[in-house]
């Protein structure tokens, strides 16, 4: 899987939309463009002073821009003070950003199925994703899960109009789209499968734990692959301080692994759940 | 104006600025080569080995503070063997000084590690982590009293020709005796701080942040405590004294060169800023040429302080 | 639901909630009747009285830190004769539990406050600062080992009948024995974290920041060491542990429940926010409400920590 | 001298102009309007954060507002980190402000003809005596120095069109007003005052630390009434830390008084020079 080498470079800010939404959206100027892997990440900071002190992991949404001149795009929501400091940053300020780092989603294998589930702001790695294989023309379906119709991402974002893939929208409360978690859908459409379609299905997740293991659980049951985005806290991002490790299977014994290096995302198969 | 003299003598190891990585916070240097050419560096530090590969703590290694933050990785590391095999023929690749860290839960590991590393000729010195906060066994132990650190030190010290430093740990009432203990048992230099063990809880789930309950405290918030006992240090011994705690700027680092640091370690700031210390090297240098500052032990140790009453 | 009983026993005063103002930020309490009714705290501890009033230290006396702040403030204080004629009056006015910090050069000086103070009906509890670090003499060195601080305790002891409280220093390497050996001496509660000796200086000028070199070090940036502290004190000792250490908000004067400690005391966090005392209080009654906590025992020292290995 | 208790507010903040120049001015809106005398300050903070810790005294500039509704001004030089993150407040965003506190200056002594004295950043607690003085039809004469003509305080900044009062401007590089050092200025005229002139004079000075010892040193000698506003760093701001004391005769001896509450305007003959 390409992984290009890690930069750090200070991204000027151009827009950051989304005050007082769920979501926001920040755009930044930086000094080359940037291909990334979908599920890769970036450590974000530009906030003053040394407290919060850590930068913030945010998975690479999008990126553009011609030689000379890149474009970096990050989705996200306010849950701490690193985020709510993020959310109160003007266009023509400056961010600093670590990237790209870790390892995305392995999509490199033809003629496969793939569905991307995203559950609350996961939507942020699967998306890239769910971009690369509709310029690819791959085909894929794409199920995204929120609280309510708000916690859904914007319309706008979903990516490419003329995607071969097709989106199912589930909300908790039944305000948008199916009504329910959108892990019984997956795991219902799981079940329905046939042997043929099990052993050409790839799922990559992104989500809360707890979805990632309903679904990884399950895939692994039938004997269908599956990628999943963990997370947890960093203090690096790439690779230096040992502090994000989770628990993977080392045949029959246990290690800990690095969210940010050998991770974020993991082969199902490998995570002790 | 010629370009200042930075280098500086460390305890035998002579290195070309006084900009060093901290243990811990720098992988085993190699990580950082796409940053930007790590022999630039005084020297490269790398992570903390002991004898066999370490598992370390489970998760819940890290979590944030007030301008810091607390660690209990548990010393995960790949053990003396594979650095040796693995990682040092590339640190010499990139023309990278290095010093080895090294950790024991008993005296005895701490002399095997010590006595394998000598072997390796590229190595430039070894510093004794006599203070991890994060184990159970060894570390604090032979870190809080100066007996523990003058037995350990001269015990590593039979197993090296290495320029041998000790780290030292801040939870300590009087760092001064425990410096001149290390220096009385052959140390060639003191490093501290390490950190400063602290915890942090959950006060709604009622649980430890961390799956080790209590850790270890660096970042900008424990530079005034660094700073204090790298002065208080510098006075007691004649060995070189490399300062480390909360240097995040060059302003940072030269404050620890004026209270008598021959050198400096940066660690937690690599984490925000992955370019730090080659920012706060060319930092130092500008300061230099700037006050006409010939060379660093002109500046070193120039704190003025009036005579108390 | 009703109110939450918030009411604590703090070595033989009862306080009626956890939340105590901690000496040397809190002026002589009066200052605060501007901003809230101060009868509504736990208690009111006042800056730190010795014998006879005292100059302090030369202007240069603080300088913030990264999320701290450093201070040697010479313990400038009016003695403790005004104190009893001009503050005590305003005090007992104002309706404030109030609890006198004591501080001495010489253990006598110690003593001769403690019996003058006994003399006071109103006052609360004596609580005894062996453990400031700005004083050339004295302060220090009783803190320092089990040995002065039991030694201090007793005579103490001795002079005075009120609830006796020893405030320990953080800058020691083991202070659960610390808190044992007042505990053995015939302390009621102990209180913890007073500062940690730090330093700063201009690099620049080439000078300290403050004209007594070295200060002490509060606010967030210690919290994670105070609460390390707190936790293995109350692990330690039987009678009530009194928590410092940067606690800025009701969440901060939670955790250090949490791990043990029966009251907390907030310090520095009053220079930003004149009310954080009640502001913090108000948050621990809320909290109580949301989670249903009927009293302070039901929550303090709950912290739940795997067995490990 | 009236000095109202201090009281600790929120402030929102309404303006706070002067993005690039030299002097910002802050307006906030408070619960209830303020009075207090001039030389008088406040303690402000409000950026997210425990880095940098404590609050920054500032003077009070300007108050207005109606019963339920106060408003505050303060302008500010920004020197370092916090006054660099006062400037990068918005308008809707809030401020902590501790206020009225201090001692101000003595204007009420009938009778007499003013000085007022402002270098730097100064002229922000002399403004405030000038208009006091306006309205009073109370006699005086202003001196305001700073190092180039930019750093002036802004034309119509300064009180009071009708005011009885004139104003010297001084530029030490000559670029406004007279060229050279206020201090000289002051320090001349002092010494063509005639004794009856001595005898009702008051000079109110803020400034440098050097500036206010030579005006205080000439003024001692002649025997003229000075009152000085002294700076130092604070912690608390309202007394209760002790951190902010400077040296002051106290008869023969010495003693240590905290400028935020004996001071920050002290009588020229009480300080230690
Ligand atoms: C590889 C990776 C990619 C991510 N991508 C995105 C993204 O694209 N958009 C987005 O909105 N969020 C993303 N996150 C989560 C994001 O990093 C956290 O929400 C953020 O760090 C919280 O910081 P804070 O200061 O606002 O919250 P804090 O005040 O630090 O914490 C607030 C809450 O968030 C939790 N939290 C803090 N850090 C993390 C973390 N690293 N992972 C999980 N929970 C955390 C805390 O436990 C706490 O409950 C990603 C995380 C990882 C590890
Ligand atoms: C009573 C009083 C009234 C004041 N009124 C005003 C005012 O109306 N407008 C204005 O612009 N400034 C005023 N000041 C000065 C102002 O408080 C400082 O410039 C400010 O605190 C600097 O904070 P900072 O974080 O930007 O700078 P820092 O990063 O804290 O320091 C930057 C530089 O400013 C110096 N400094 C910091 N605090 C002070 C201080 N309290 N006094 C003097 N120097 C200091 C530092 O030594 C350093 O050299 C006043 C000060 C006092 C004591
Ligand atoms: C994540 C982390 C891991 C560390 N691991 C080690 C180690 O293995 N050996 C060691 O001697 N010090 C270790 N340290 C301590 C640092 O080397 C340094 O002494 C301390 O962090 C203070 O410096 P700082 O504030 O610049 O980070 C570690 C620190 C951190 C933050
Ligand atoms: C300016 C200042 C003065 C202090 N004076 C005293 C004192 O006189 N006696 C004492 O026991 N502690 C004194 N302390 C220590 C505090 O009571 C408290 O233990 C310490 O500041 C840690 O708490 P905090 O982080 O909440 O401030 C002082 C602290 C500060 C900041
Ligand atoms: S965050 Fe540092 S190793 Fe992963
Ligand atoms: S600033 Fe605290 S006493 Fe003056």
């Amino acid at each position: 899987m390409p992984v290009n080498r890690p930069r750090f470079v200070t991204g000027r800010i151009l827009r950051n939309e989304g005050r007082g939404e769920i979501f926001y959206r920040i755009e930044a100027a930086i000094p080359e463009p940037l291909r990334f892997v979908p599920g890769q990440f970036a450590m974000v900071s530009g906030w003053p002073g040394n407290d919060p002190l850590l930068p913030r992991p945010l998975a690479l949404f999008r990126s553009g821009g011609m030689r000379g001149q890149g474009k970096i795009e990050f989705v996200y929501k306010v849950v701490g003070r690193g985020t709510a400091l993020l959310s109160g940053l003007h266009p023509g300020e400056t961010l600093s950003i670590t990237l790209p780092l870790g390892r995305g989603f392995d999509l490199d294998q033809a003629g496969r199925t793939y569905w991307l589930v995203g559950g609350g702001v996961g939507f942020s790695s699967v998306f890239p994703a769910a971009a690369v294989l509709s310029r690819r023309r791959n085909g894929f379906e794409m199920f995204l899960g929120a609280r309510t119709r708000e916690h859904l991402p914007p319309k706008q974002w979903t990516p490419g109009g003329k995607t071969p893939g097709r989106t199912h929208f589930c909300t908790e409360d039944g305000t948008a789209g199916y009504h329910g978690r959108v892990t019984d859908v997956v795991l219902e459409r799981m079940r329905a499968l046939s042997p043929e379609a099990v052993s050409r299905l790839t799922i990559l997740a992104c989500g809360p734990r707890d979805m990632l293991k309903e679904i990884a659980v399950e895939a692994m049951q039938r004997g269908i692959t599956a990628q999943v985005a963990l997370e947890n806290h960093m203090a690096c991002g790439f690779g230096v301080c040992w502090g994000c490790v989770v628990t993977l299977w080392d045949g029959d014994r246990t290690a800990y692994r690095r969210v940010c290096r050998e991770g974020p995302v993991f082969d199902a198969k490998e995570v002790v759940w | 104006m010629v370009t200042p003299d930075l280098s500086a003598s460390l305890g035998g190891l002579r290195v070309k600025n006084p900009v060093l990585s901290a243990s811990g916070t720098f992988g085993y240097g190699i990580e950082f080569t796409s940053f930007y050419d790590i022999s630039r560096l005084g020297a490269v530090i790398v992570k903390g080995l002991s004898l066999a590969p370490t598992a370390g703590n489970p998760p819940g290694r890290i979590v944030e503070t007030p301008a810091g933050m607390l660690n209990a990785i548990g010393l995960q590391n790949i053990g003396v063997e594979r650095f040796i095999g693995d990682v040092v023929p590339r640190l010499e690749d990139f023309g990278a000084t290095f010093v080895a860290n090294i950790y024991g839960k008993t005296e005895e590991e701490y002399e095997a590690v010590a006595r394998r590393l000598s072997e390796v000729p590229s190595l430039g010195a070894i510093e004794v982590n006599a203070s991890c906060p994060n184990v159970r066994e060894g570390g604090m132990a032979f870190g809080a009293t100066p007996e523990g650190i003058a037995g350990l030190t001269a015990r590593v010290r039979k197993c090296t020709g290495k320029p041998l430093w000790v780290k030292l740990s801040p939870n300590v009432a009087d760092i001064a005796g425990i410096a001149k203990a290390a220096e009385g048992a052959g140390a060639d230099a003191v490093s501290l701080i390490n950190t400063i063990v602290g915890m942090a809880v959950n006060y709604r789930t009622r649980r430890p942040e961390l799956s080790n309950v209590t850790g270890g405290l660096s970042g900008p918030a424990i530079k005034p405590v660094a700073l204090r006992m790298t002065w208080e240090a510098a006075k007691a011994v004649r060995i070189p004294v490399i300062g480390i705690g909360g240097i995040q700027s060059s302003a940072n680092a030269l404050e620890f060169l004026l209270v008598g640091a021959s050198a400096v370690q940066v660690g937690t700031a690599n984490f925000r800023n992955p370019r730090a210390c080659v920012d706060i090297l060319e930092g130092i240098e500008a300061f230099f040429r700037e006050e006409k500052i010939a060379k660093l032990s002109d500046y070193r140790g120039g704190l003025m302080v009036e005579k108390n009453p």
